[in-house]
């Protein structure tokens, strides 16, 4: 009973790699990157890379966020908004109250904290759907966002950081660029790549990573041997706020101005890159590698389409296309895995 | 055949505070009363069996006890205190564990995740401080196969395991992590008889070391053995708690069936047998 | 007039090799494609390159950051000359900028005139949305008009913003704005219904484009409002309701001009390194378009020239 | 055993009322009503009802078809922009091609339930989240929608249906007025009340209703016992989009005139009307009554706002605010309802 | 003790063509064999039993018969003729009707709608057809009540029952609706004795019937009396179908539960028991 079992096909590595969930992305962001490649020699020119990969950096650092709340059963549709809430405060305190760009931050993190932890709270306390929880905070949060910057600029969009204190040391490391083969590429990029690799590991080696999936799999099952199910939520929110800080904060660095409805809509296309990436929309499943794929597939089409060169009109129909392409060759090749895995 | 009350049925234990108490429990859902003025005891180093017939509020009993619902009426005393459990969590760090007939694992999770949910062994320190993934599966592995249940690859996600072995996954979490109570709700329903037998084999062992047991079961084969006192319900409502010694295999055997209505069925579907069988219908 | 309607009759014309001698110009404006007044611009560019041989790509976003990256992407594809309406400048500075190092000719549209030069544009083609604002609000205001509504059909849009501003101050009189969803016809209606039922001491309606312009038509009606109604840009509907008298102008910029002017100067840039004006702007309008001239505009508003 | 359950408590009609999905919403709808006629005498007054009645109503109609498909567990994120491509269809066809509205509304309704179909087939032949499956279609239909829009017309919108022929007595039917009270009312309102009614009968008294929630409440589950789960599942994707074909053509009828971008957007009110009004985001569970009455609520609260007078920057504030305390309302009274049951 | 083959075991309906009959059928889950080369058939007027332990293959036998999982290799007859189920549907249209083991009921249905999920009766014509909804409650609470399950509100939705009523309404959809084969996995295994015996009875009446009748449990005291033919697996493949004139009830028992071991376990366990009682432990 103890020996090799006979009621077990093959466990080599090359099954081990092929249940991965991110395998299908990765096929899906191969097969992108080839249809693009192919056609467009600015597309896989080293400035095209950098190119693409700068949109794909601030969209995966919010879908890695937006995975790890979906894996633990729960929406945010207040994440997009909240990057441009917080570009704001930064932008305004450090305009027109003359607070250093640092101190700027640090408020506009503990403002985003809270709209995290009031939006966990909610969930948590009135068990109403997140999804109707963080659409009324995406509602008010777009209010606020619109009436305190009309109220306080008499415009619809701030500018000027640039001059503001502190600047040019937390651009550099928020906005700023690294050179990689004579090529400008955004540190947003390293950003990126931290952000996924942190939440890889919380995942897959951490207790509250384990919690993480419990709470999104079956939330009863979880709460009844033991997990704390309440602050496993109400973290998973405040990591989303986080994260919108941190993009909120690298694109106003970078633009040095912000408008009122910055952000607006990009919280459906963080769930889009999770989900492209593997997560289930019902929870318990899904990566962070798989998101960040997901945003790279994303971002690679977005741009790709425009540097084919393709009339604008039909922009959203090859989008449409390609999106649902990735997703068919992610799925055939989860199925081609599972078959030839025995 | 009397109901002991308080009195205890076993010697050594017999004076000391019981671990688990509960008076005059009761339970609404809704519109349905599932439980009414149950009052029961647990006690270290005994088996306390919950019989009764299918949906007399048994489970429900067992969800006060591990802290999943709290009663609406009565008290709930642990080691003579009462207790205001609001979560699981806090009942398992009295060292209260279950196993629920109904919440059992997480489908989607490996066998190893599911199994050390809530208390994952931890490896490092401060920020460091991480799932030490490789002994949790050693772990798993050890205990299953210490179960007679050989699961080829604890990486399997448990909702693709047979109903048996997803039951002897949660026996063995329990028996893991089950430090002064042990509260099974039908562990051995789903099980082959050789594994129902190495339950059977562990609720001894765990009353050995002084654990106190809640045991529910339909099978009177299983639980007259093991059991040390047996808690009746009948629709919700207490019919007496008993000492072994107040009650014979027999009188229990009859009281869980319903009496002698099955003598008569199982004349009824042996039509190749010899009519000598019909006992065996249980 | 016809040339709009062809070029974008085949959708991927845009993508085909440039004639001899042609460049290509990219044009990447603030509004999402589908936008009724983008739409004539991108149609004016269009026909420029056709008529002169180069390749016109147009794209646009209203978030400056992707506006910006779509900058990064021409720049890397080495066109010819970019197109570039600054709605929000700031944010543009370091792409525009990146384009100007590579030494790309720029020419910004539209909005962000003050900025054209510092930047390093060649020039600058029409007026902001500020000046179109004001003319609307000078001519309600001619039209006895107090107490104005302004109805924004996309909330935060700094371009539909800055109109209700101008109009503000080419009124003088009050401004209440109003939040509409454009693509939901039916709510936005029942708004400016709405909001003419309440306070029914409102006396103009300003509507940002032609489809809001019908709904806010229809609202007047509705609620029985004697409010005066003028509008941005056309549409065959708005240019026949003006014929009825039911709305009193429309604001013309004469966008077409605004793309097609710009890839003309790109062109002779190219060619012959002119500079229009020697870098001042090159105003483009605001026209109106009232009862009076509405025949002659109507068919060129169906064709998507106007 | 066959006498009265001793375990039961009260079953009277107040019971049977209180656990209806629906009593929430309706609590949600008459404490927004209340809030708003209480500070707005238009707002009571029967123009306003009218008023906001008309949009609630084609609001309504996608709804209740949205809150049926959420039921059977799945999304439809493509019948916002249905709604446009409809109208569009109808409008190019009988004004540049000179067919009859009614023949034009024919070929729309067709193109309508090959979307639908498309979409139910992919889900359930590819086993993607539908999710992903209509996001692609939702772009690929918007890219269409500009793409042919321009390539026909030159334009983004087109117009001038007023002058094809029949387009009187279709718009009798869709988009005309009848009186009550001496208030002119949208007939959309009748058909919107009719959609609600058919959709309850379906739902609680027909074999099919049976089987959409059993696909949403478990699919595995469902088939096993021998529901065809595919089938149920197409028709309600075809249901969504002869639904989005009914608003299409009310509108387009309605304002003569349809832009390349109707309907953008709305395809995620339809959901927040159908969540407020009770369905799980899960699936399995809803009612379409109580999506009309989170079309109701959604109207009333979108609309009251401008009959306050408030400031139109922050109106998207309140409208946030309205929504979440509506649902809080719907689920405290759900509560107190379980509650008082015993 | 011998494997009969493909000999019947009992005489009437012995050379008739079996209803259902797998030969040499196979099942693979990813990198996991479930089921290898299995053969056996089911005859009307029959038990069948299967007997096995946990994770033996059991219930993925019974979907390969019940066509929720078509067959990896072998063949699978229906009425002598190979069957192509693509769906559960289309057994349940020739008459093959079951009770699975863990894909039972949809938790938030009510249980009248879950009873006659799939097979709704109906009334009135064309497109006014409809759901009998009055007829539907009625008979779910008349079968419910012929079962002894007295369901207090069979507007309960199903996720709100007890273990052993969700398990008694599944059996009684699955007898009601059962026209020539009724598959039970374990419908037992969740009952009390009681009701236990209700089922018993009614899969013989079921037998008594016509019917051709699966059914899979561990416990031998309702196997053997009720059983004709007994298919023995073990890790995935047949041990052989035997006929009831092949195997004692010893040998069944022995054979289920992993012989003589057990009477060593039942040593340890009943600590207060004379040492007569150990076979009870089963
Ligand atoms: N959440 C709930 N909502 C409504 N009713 C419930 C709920 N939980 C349990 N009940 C009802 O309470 C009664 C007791 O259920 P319980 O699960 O305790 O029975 P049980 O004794 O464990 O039965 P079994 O032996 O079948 O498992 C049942 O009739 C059940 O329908
Ligand atoms: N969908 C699946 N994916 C992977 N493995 C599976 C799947 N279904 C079943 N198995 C495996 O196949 C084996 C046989 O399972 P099955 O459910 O048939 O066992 P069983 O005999 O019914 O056991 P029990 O008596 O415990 O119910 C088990 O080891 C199980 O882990
Ligand atoms: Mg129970
Ligand atoms: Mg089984």
């Amino acid at each position: 009973m103890t020996v090799a079992d006979e009621r077990l096909a093959g466990t080599g590595l090359a099954r081990r790699l092929l249940i991965r969930p991110e395998l299908g992305a990765v096929v899906g962001a191969i097969a992108v990157f080839a249809f693009f490649a192919g056609q467009s020699e600015t597309f896989r020119s080293i400035e095209g890379v950098a190119n693409w990969l700068d949109p794909a950096s601030t969209l995966g650092i919010m879908a890695v966020a937006i995975a790890l709340l979906m894996i633990g059963g729960e929406f945010d549709l207040s994440a997009g908004v909240l990057t441009g809430s917080t570009g704001l405060i930064m932008v305004i305190l450090s305009t027109r109250y003359g607070l250093s760009v640092w101190t700027a931050m640090l408020v506009a993190l503990v403002v985003a904290l809270l709209v995290g932890f009031l939006n966990g709270l909610i969930v948590v306390r009135t068990k109403l759907p997140s999804f109707i929880v963080t659409l009324g905070t995406f509602l008010m949060l777009q209010g606020i966002n619109l009436g305190v910057t009309k109220a306080l600029t008499g415009t619809v969009q701030v500018s000027g950081l640039r001059r503001a204190e502190g600047y040019d040391q937390a651009r550099a490391l928020l906005a700023g660029t690294f050179s990689l083969g004579g090529t400008d590429f955004r540190v947003a990029i390293l950003w990126w790549l931290g952000v996924t690799a942190l939440a890889t590991w919380v995942l897959m080696r951490t207790r509250p990573g384990n919690w993480i999936f419990a709470v999104g799999g079956d939330e009863r099952a979880a709460r009844a041997v033991g997990v704390p199910a309440d602050r496993t939520k109400i973290a998973l929110f405040m990591t989303t706020a986080v994260a919108a800080w941190l993009v909120g904060s690298i694109l106003a660095l970078r633009f040095t101005s912000v408008q009122a409805n910055a952000g607006l809509g990009q919280e459906f296309v963080y769930i889009i890159a999770a989900v492209i990436g593997g997560c289930l929309l019902t929870g318990g499943y899904g990566s962070a590698v798989g998101a960040s794929i997901g945003a790279l597939i994303f971002g690679m089409a977005d741009k790709g389409i425009v540097f084919l060169g393709w009339d604008a009109d039909w922009f959203k129909f090859f989008l449409g296309a390609m999106l649902l392409l990735a997703t068919l060759a992610n799925r055939l090749v989860r199925r081609y895995a599972e078959e030839v895995r025995h | 055949m009397t109901a002991t009350g308080g009195a205890p049925a076993r010697g050594e234990a017999g004076f000391a505070v019981p671990l688990l108490e509960t008076r005059e429990c009761g339970k609404t859902f809704g519109g349905v009363i599932a439980l009414r003025e149950v009052s029961m005891q647990v006690r270290a180093g005994e088996v306390t069996c919950v019989l009764g017939d299918n949906g007399a509020g048994k489970s429900t009993l067992i969800k006060i006890l591990s802290g999943v619902h709290p009663p609406d009426s009565g008290v709930y005393l642990v080691d003579g205190a009462p207790a205001a459990f609001t979560s699981p969590r806090d009942a398992l760090d009295r060292g209260i564990a279950t196993v629920y007939q109904d919440l059992a694992m997480i489908p989607l999770m490996s066998v190893w995740r599911n199994f050390f949910l809530g208390s994952e062994p931890s490896l490092g320190w401060g920020p460091l401080r991480r799932f030490d993934v490789a002994r949790a599966k050693r772990t798993v592995r050890q205990e299953l196969r210490s179960m007679g249940i050989d699961i080829r690859d604890v990486d399997q996600p448990v909702g693709t395991l047979s109903g048996g072995e997803r039951q002897s996954v949660a026996i063995a979490r329990a028996v893991h992590f089950g430090a002064r109570v042990l509260i099974l709700d039908e562990p051995t329903s789903a099980l082959g008889v050789k594994q129902a037998g190495v339950v059977l084999r562990y609720i001894a062992q765990a009353r050995d070391r002084g654990l106190g047991v809640v045991f529910i079961t339909h099978n009177p084969h299983h639980a007259y053995p093991i059991g040390d006192r047996f808690l009746l319900l009948n629709r919700g409502a207490s019919m007496g708690e008993y000492g072994k010694a107040d009650i014979t295999r027999q009188e229990l055997t009859s009281l869980m069936a319903g009496g002698a209505e099955l003598e008569q069925l199982a004349h009824e579907l042996s039509r190749d047998e010899p009519p000598g069988g019909p006992k065996e219908i249980r | 007039q016809e040339g709009g309607a062809q070029t974008a009759g085949s959708p991927t014309s845009a993508a085909a090799e440039p004639p001899a001698g042609g460049g290509t110009f990219a044009v990447i404006t603030h509004a999402a494609s589908g936008d009724a007044f983008w739409d004539v611009v991108k149609n004016g560019a269009e026909a420029a390159g056709k008529q002169y041989g180069v390749t016109v790509s147009y794209q646009g976003d209203g978030d400056p950051a992707r506006q910006s990256q779509l900058i990064d992407q021409a720049v890397s594809q080495k066109v010819d000359g970019i197109v570039v309406s600054m709605a929000n400048p700031d944010a543009l500075k370091e792409s525009v900028g990146k384009a100007v190092a590579a030494k790309i000719p720029v020419i910004t549209i539209n909005s962000g005139g003050d900025k054209s030069k510092e930047f390093g544009a060649i020039t600058h083609v029409g007026q902001s949305e500020d000046v179109a604002g004001r003319g609307a609000g000078e001519q309600l205001k001619a039209a006895g008009v107090k107490k104005l509504l302004c109805v924004i059909h996309e909330a935060g849009n700094v371009g539909l913003d800055q109109r209700c501003n101008g109009a503000t101050e080419g009124l003088g009189g009050t401004v209440e704005r109003l939040q509409v969803e454009g693509t939901n016809l039916a709510d936005a209606t029942s708004k400016i219904t709405a909001r003419l039922q309440s306070d029914t001491s409102l006396d103009g309606v300003l509507a940002l484009n032609p489809a809001v312009a019908i709904a806010a038509r229809d609202a007047i009606a509705d609620s029985g409002s004697k409010a005066k109604l003028g509008t941005f840009d056309l549409s065959g509907d708005v240019v026949t309701a003006i014929k009825d008298g039911e709305i009193l102008f429309a604001v013309d910029q004469q966008q077409y001009l605004q793309g097609w002017l710009p890839i003309t100067f790109l062109t002779l840039y190219a060619k012959n390194l002119n500079t229009v004006g020697g870098g001042l702007p090159v105003n483009t309008g605001p026209g109106f378009v009232t009862k009076d001239n509405a025949e002659q505009v109507a068919k060129l508003a169906e064709s998507g020239t106007r």
